[in-house]
């Protein structure tokens, strides 16, 4: 596990990076330094009744500059609260914590596939791809055309678009998008709603696409983010739990009983 | 420099009235941000005879200044708690205090047995808030039960035996009283309260098992009240448990009778919770003037009768 | 148009299921921001056969996401509710639902008796939280005593009688069957919890009376459990209370297999919670096709056997 | 009772008029314009764990430009949080609730005396005064200095203070400054501390003032404000309670069981 730290880092900006989402940036070096693609942080929040941090992705981290971006979208209490930080203000933070996604070097192809807001994880996904010399085709999903993450922010990837509504790229679901790539020999680094994970194994299957090769990042209620409230468990292929928080958030999809897998939240 | 020192009973003395409780601090090997030589104490997580792998998801659900949890006992069993994780408490400053759950008498008695005389286990909390199989109701809810799992218990071990409380019953006094005239060292108040949540948008319970314990500043009057109604009726010494997040909060279970709290939630949002309610206690006793905890106290504590 | 209307049993239907809890709405004349026309009923505070002063302050505290109260059922006597309120209410829409409180089986039984017939009085609430003088223990907390008072009161009365459970009990299940065989036509679940908060500077309790009841959304997950076992049990309706705030709050209680609820502590922060719910549950039914409230149960609620 | 409103009214200036205090102006014509000198308004608060409204005297009242001002300290969440209201924000409020000062015409002398937060309530206190031609001596008392009410908000009234540092006026309690007033022939308007208000009526029975010729601003918890939750209660001379949030909070001292006074809050 990478240090954690528990510490307030300030908003150094906060951003509409695309529609229905905000952008925090904040600023603090030690945080930024550590963390990794993929792993997570809890951020406390003040709101009514709240009492549990709300975990979220890291972005991106730049360390040379000491600043960590988190890109969410308002979906209760807690995001509603965090959205109303503003440049200035403190925000509560204990990461970077969990399992992020497993880069080996080389130069076999890498395919992200982001669905929604899943795509908040991918920024900094892309970078450590690109550092690690990989080839990367991006296939991004989302609602509608101004739900999109914009280009700018996946430099260097390949990116191929897929809309529910059709304003742009393909029609339909990201998923959709996997029949164009080659996947004979790749790693797909997977991050949206559960459904759309569960999909992404069955179509995978008919690729035959094998699901060592598949790493998903995994959203499950947090207690505490570090081990110890055992409330965040997934499935074990083979019997058993994986703590998302600890195993994962980031999980090859081969270790995960897909059939016992329940999602809380979306759909 | 004011002593914060507590004796739960059997000479069991702790540096700090400060504990974690169980199920929020696992073994005590996952809270790497947290100085466990704050701690006047570590109550592992559940601990019982086979491994258990705990209940589907989902487990947890937040609630309003609360939270509910159905985690379903998952454990390591207690063999590896002894051959694995004994052996490193053994080397720690703090003492680690096992709490024990099962599902018959025996169970209980055959976990604290593979214990006993471990090094690194300094107590045993039993969690009589589990169903008895045999009897189909929980230890806790009877106090007949109850008294006879603490007298098993108590027949058990040598070491100092702590038995918590659940709250969910019409007369919490009368289950304390049948667990201090079983042998109990001291009790805990209290385990969580059941609740349910239900998810509208699904149409189902929230949490797989259904029901599940409210947890958290919610249920802190609650909980309150409940040691507030046990310190005025037992002579062993009373834990309290039950949505502590603040230096005051610790201090009014303090001053409703308890020796020592147990933080348990508040160890999610803010692992450091232990260390800074120790500083604020330490801090008030010496702003007041007050060479120990239990002059916090607001009604004199019952003396055992010496006849 | 979806229908909210409700049966609670003896022909007393209301045309909402959202009412407002006793003790929080007065005798239904200090709102004035409340358009009484939008609530399925209001219960009334406690009233007693002679009038209360009630208790000395300190009567009320906030606690996270609730509040305590040690009221002491201050209120001005059955006489002065028949003579002065009744006839008043005689001219609302909304039916005025008296809830009764005493300290014995005679006291509650006057009360209904002097109210009996009098016109503008829609049903009664038995609040058996009470302490029975004679016996030392409350009501509620005993299931031959509750039934013994349900059927004194129901043979008192023509009028649909709502029993109000208490919570604090090991097996709410129990009381609520023995209420259900005395002849209650409905039960209303639950009141509050007892909790109690220490005032750490003065080093007392918050209340005079040291404990009160625990209210609001802290205790909806409780009070939601409590709920869902009694619709498992019994033949006759439930109406749900206990933190509803939102109409995802009172969804809950609905699914969980109540057909309506009461809203208590929410009337003090939201005047309009009650309008708000009563649309937001209409809005509800529409979006969802539904044609009434039953459809919203996630159990199928168990039938009168017509032996 | 003057009408009620259940309302959302805009911050439009948050200012400190003294030492340890925030002023917030809402504009609300209709609230401006109902609100009487004594009265309060049930705030509500979006602090974590709060539910109940919190009771505020309205510190004045312009129904010219529809504006109304709240004069408070931090003491708690939920005050905090009022206190981290900027412009622009809504607050939310119920009110005028309660009964405000009986302030009748005429020549005869009125003693205002504030302790504390106390004179939060008296800017509009002495606007009534005024309004009604009534001479006014104000006796101020705070800590220190620089928790005085800037004189200007109390214009037209003849001004003695009292510090309990002596960094301003007397050195000592505003009971002490009494003395110094001919209370022969005189109304009294009191609002402070609750134990404040017990010593003015000890200080009042040797003075031979009497108690029915002193209005007190009482301060209890209030559960609703309205009426419905019983839980304000003051004891009544005579036996029972009177209602704080109905009968008051400006209640004449003649009606008070001053034995059976007890101070949840101060001190
Ligand atoms: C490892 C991980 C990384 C995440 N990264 C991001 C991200 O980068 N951007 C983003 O927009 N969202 C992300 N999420 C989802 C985010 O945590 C939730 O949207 C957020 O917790 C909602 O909180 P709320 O109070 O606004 O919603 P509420 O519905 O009011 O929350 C109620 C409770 O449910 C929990 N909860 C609700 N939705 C989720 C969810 N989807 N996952 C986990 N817990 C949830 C909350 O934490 C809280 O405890 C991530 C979740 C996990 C587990
Ligand atoms: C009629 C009336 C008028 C008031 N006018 C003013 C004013 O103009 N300026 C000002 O600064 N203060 C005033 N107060 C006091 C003010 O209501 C409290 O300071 C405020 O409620 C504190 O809330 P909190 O959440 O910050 O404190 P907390 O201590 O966190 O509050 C906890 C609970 O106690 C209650 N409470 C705490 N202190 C008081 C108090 N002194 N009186 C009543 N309830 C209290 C709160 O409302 C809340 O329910 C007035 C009180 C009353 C009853
Ligand atoms: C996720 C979770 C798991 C728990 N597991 C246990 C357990 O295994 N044994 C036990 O006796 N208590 C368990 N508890 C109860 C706590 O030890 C404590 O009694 C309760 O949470 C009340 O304290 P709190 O409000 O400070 O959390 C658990 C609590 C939570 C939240
Ligand atoms: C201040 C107050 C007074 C109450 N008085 C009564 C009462 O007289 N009789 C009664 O049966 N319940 C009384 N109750 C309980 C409520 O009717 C309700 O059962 C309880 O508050 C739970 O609902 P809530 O969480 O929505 O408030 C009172 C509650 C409060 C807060
Ligand atoms: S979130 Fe607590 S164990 Fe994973
Ligand atoms: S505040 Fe509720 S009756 Fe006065």
């Amino acid at each position: 596990m990478s240090p954690a730290v528990l510490t307030e880092a300030a908003v150094v900006e906060r951003s509409i990076p695309m529609a229905g989402a905000v952008e925090l940036v904040l600023h603090h070096p030690t945080a930024a330094a550590a963390a990794r693609a993929g792993q997570f942080f809890q951020l406390a929040v003040g709101a009514p009744g709240a009492i549990l941090r709300r975990p979220y992705s890291v972005a991106w981290a730049r360390p040379e500059i000491g600043q960590i971006g988190f890109i969410f979208n308002i979906v209760g209490t807690g995001s509603a609260w965090l959205a109303s930080r503003q440049r200035g203000h403190a925000v509560d933070l204990l990461g970077p914590l969990g399992q992020g996604f497993v880069i080996e070097p080389g130069n076999r192809p890498a395919v992200c596939i982001a669905g929604g807001l899943g795509v908040a994880a991918f920024p900094a996904v892309v970078t450590a791809l690109m550092a690690a010399g990989r080839p990367v085709v991006f296939l991004h999903g989302a609602r509608t055309a101004s739900q999109l993450l914009p280009v700018s922010r996946l430099q260097g990837a390949e990116l191929r678009v897929a809309t529910d509504d059709g304003t742009a790229g393909l029609h339909g679901s990201v998923l959709d998008l996997l029949a164009s790539v080659a996947v004979s020999d790749v790693d797909v680094f997977a991050c949206g709603p559960t459904p759309m994970l569960r999909r992404l194994i069955e179509v995978a299957q008919r690729l035959e696409l094998p699901r060592s090769r598949v790493q998903v990042a995994l959203e499950t209620p947090m207690g505490c983010g570090v081990g110890t409230c055992l409330g965040c468990v997934t499935p074990r292929r083979g019997g058993g739990y994986l703590l998302t928080c600890q195993d994962g958030p980031c999980i090859r999809a081969d270790r995960i009983d897909w059939d016992g897998m329940v999602d809380a939240f979306h759909g | 420099m004011a002593d914060l020192g507590v004796d739960l009973g059997r000479g069991f003395r702790l540096r700090s009235p400060v504990l974690v409780a169980s199920g929020t601090f696992g073994y005590g090997f996952d809270a790497p941000l947290v100085d466990r030589g704050a701690l006047g104490a570590i109550v592992t997580k559940g601990t019982t005879l086979r491994p258990r792998d705990g209940n589907r998801p989902t487990r947890i659900a937040e609630t309003a200044s609360g939270m509910l949890n159905a985690i379903g006992l998952q454990n390591p069993g207690v063999e590896h708690v002894a051959t694995a994780f004994a052996p490193l408490w053994k080397n720690w400053a703090v003492p680690v205090i096992v709490n024990v759950a099962g599902e018959s008498i025996e169970d209980y008695v055959a976990v604290i047995d593979r214990l006993e005389g471990t090094p690194g286990v300094a107590a045993f909390e039993l969690n009589i808030s589990c169903p008895n199989v045999a009897r189909g109701l929980q230890f806790g809810v009877d106090a007949r039960l109850a008294g006879e799992l603490t007298a098993a218990a108590r027949s058990a071990t040598r070491l100092p035996l702590m038995v918590k409380l659940t709250p969910n019953v019409t007369d919490i006094v009368a289950i304390a009283r049948a667990v201090e005239d079983a042998g109990a060292d001291c009790v805990s108040a209290i385990n969580t309260y059941v609740g349910m949540a239900i998810d509208v948008r699904r149409r189902r319970a929230v949490l797989d098992r259904e029901s599940g314990g409210l947890s958290g500043p919610a249920i802190k009057p609650l909980a309150l009240q409940a040691v507030w109604q046990v310190t005025g009726a037992l002579r062993i010494p009373v834990i309290g448990i039950g949505g502590i997040t603040t230096v005051a909060d610790a201090l009014e279970f303090l001053m409703a009778g308890a020796v020592a709290v147990q933080l348990g939630t508040v160890n999610y949002s803010r692992p450091q919770a232990a260390r800074e309610i120790d500083d604020g206690l330490r801090a008030h006793l010496e702003a007041q003037g007050l060479r120990d905890l239990g002059s916090l106290r607001l009604r004199q504590p019952i003396v055992a009768s010496h006849a």
